[in-house]
């Protein structure tokens, strides 16, 4: 269900296993990519770093805090780490369920906690010059239209 | 005994990735940070100020009054940046 | 970018057709699926009508106004017709984007309107009697989340 | 003249889906359903009240309160449900 891999995905493999169950109404897939532009320059490749003890983890709570707010049939994450070239596939998440809001909203939670709470760090090339890639503020806020009260 | 790990610009900055740390005590993360800045060096210019810094105890995130005891992980990093 | 079609369709490969360019960062998918119950029973097929005529004007005015409200790299979308079996794909959603944020909203905007503005009718078929699907409330109220002022 | 079209349970219930009608002159979308309702029958249940029917003039979604003009296609469907 939650693979942090070195090793590309396919993402239409993916959406097709979790497809499966005659239930499922709605898949939502979010497919993330090495864009080849950063703030300083032309990005050629980035490496993620992560914390192989934690991060597997991280996603687990992640995904299990997403179950208990939707009624979801199928969640697949893929977080690949190392180096990656412009225009390679980061991470993937996918997931069913048996109404298409409830799969957009799971999706759309999944990301916005996963790019400020599961410890991957991201290192851009520019001219051959490795750069730290920055938090954004707007990760951390994202964070609030989840907050229930 | 516990175990230090630094990750990505940490890690880099002060040139290794993790290390062994007798405690002598339970102490808060704010306190392990102020002894680590008294090394001096990069270290100081990473945990001078608390701010812009993550803290994990035992693979879950932490705060900086949370307390660490014997025998623990404490993983320290920047913001994460992933996906 | 719109079709209209009784074939099936490669989900997998109408994501990577939009992955090309460089700029892209975020890449998101909506698909549907024949859910193989309805309030009366199991499904087993439904026929989808629609208004040629209309239909394909209707989706391009949706994916137009999912431009002007979003920076969007690319937008696919395929909707079929006819009859389809339960756990059979009817619809896909594909927007590509810079960003996460505009990717997830244009999809679940385009989907919400399609849903409640574009002329397709679904008639279920339960135990070999078909039954017209009735429009459901929630699908014109999912519209208020996209009002502006 | 103008050509009407019928969809889904409307046709199916009216039995045909598309005629052709001679316009008087221009008309709202609710006269013309009067004047449907008027022939009595499948065409009196479905026509009879304007809620529940939508209705489109040249492609383009329109309210009960459009004209119609000569020359219009004009298509009356029950609320859409695709996707």
């Amino acid at each position: 269900m939650i693979s942090i891999q070195t090793a590309d995905f396919d993402t239409g493999a993916e959406i097709r296993a979790l497809q499966g169950h005659g239930s499922i109404g709605a898949v939502v897939s979010f497919t993330g990519l090495v864009r080849d532009m950063a703030s300083h320059g032309a990005v050629t490749a980035i490496e993620l770093e992560h914390y192989p003890a934690m991060t597997q983890r991280s996603l687990e709570t992640i995904v299990e805090q997403a179950r208990s707010r939707w009624p979801l049939l199928g969640v697949r994450v893929i977080h690949r780490v190392g180096y990656l070239s412009a225009g390679e596939q980061i991470v993937l998440v996918v997931v069913s369920s048996a109404h298409r809001h409830a799969a957009f909203d799971a999706a759309g939670y999944i990301m916005d906690f996963l790019k400020s709470r599961a410890p991957f760090w991201k290192k851009e090339y520019v001219d051959g010059q490795g750069h730290w890639v920055e938090a954004k503020v707007s990760d951390e806020s994202a964070l609030d239209r989840w907050s229930q009260d | 005994m516990i175990k230090l790990c630094f990750f990505a610009r940490f890690r880099e900055k002060l040139g290794t990735a993790e290390e062994s740390m007798t405690l002598e005590g339970p102490m808060t993360v704010t306190a392990l940070m102020s002894l680590l800045a008294g090394r001096g060096g990069a270290w100081q210019e990473v945990f001078d100020c608390p701010r812009g810094i993550m803290v994990a105890i035992n693979q879950e995130m932490a705060a900086l009054d949370s307390t660490i005891h014997d025998g623990d992980e404490v993983a320290l990093f920047p913001p994460v940046t992933g996906g």
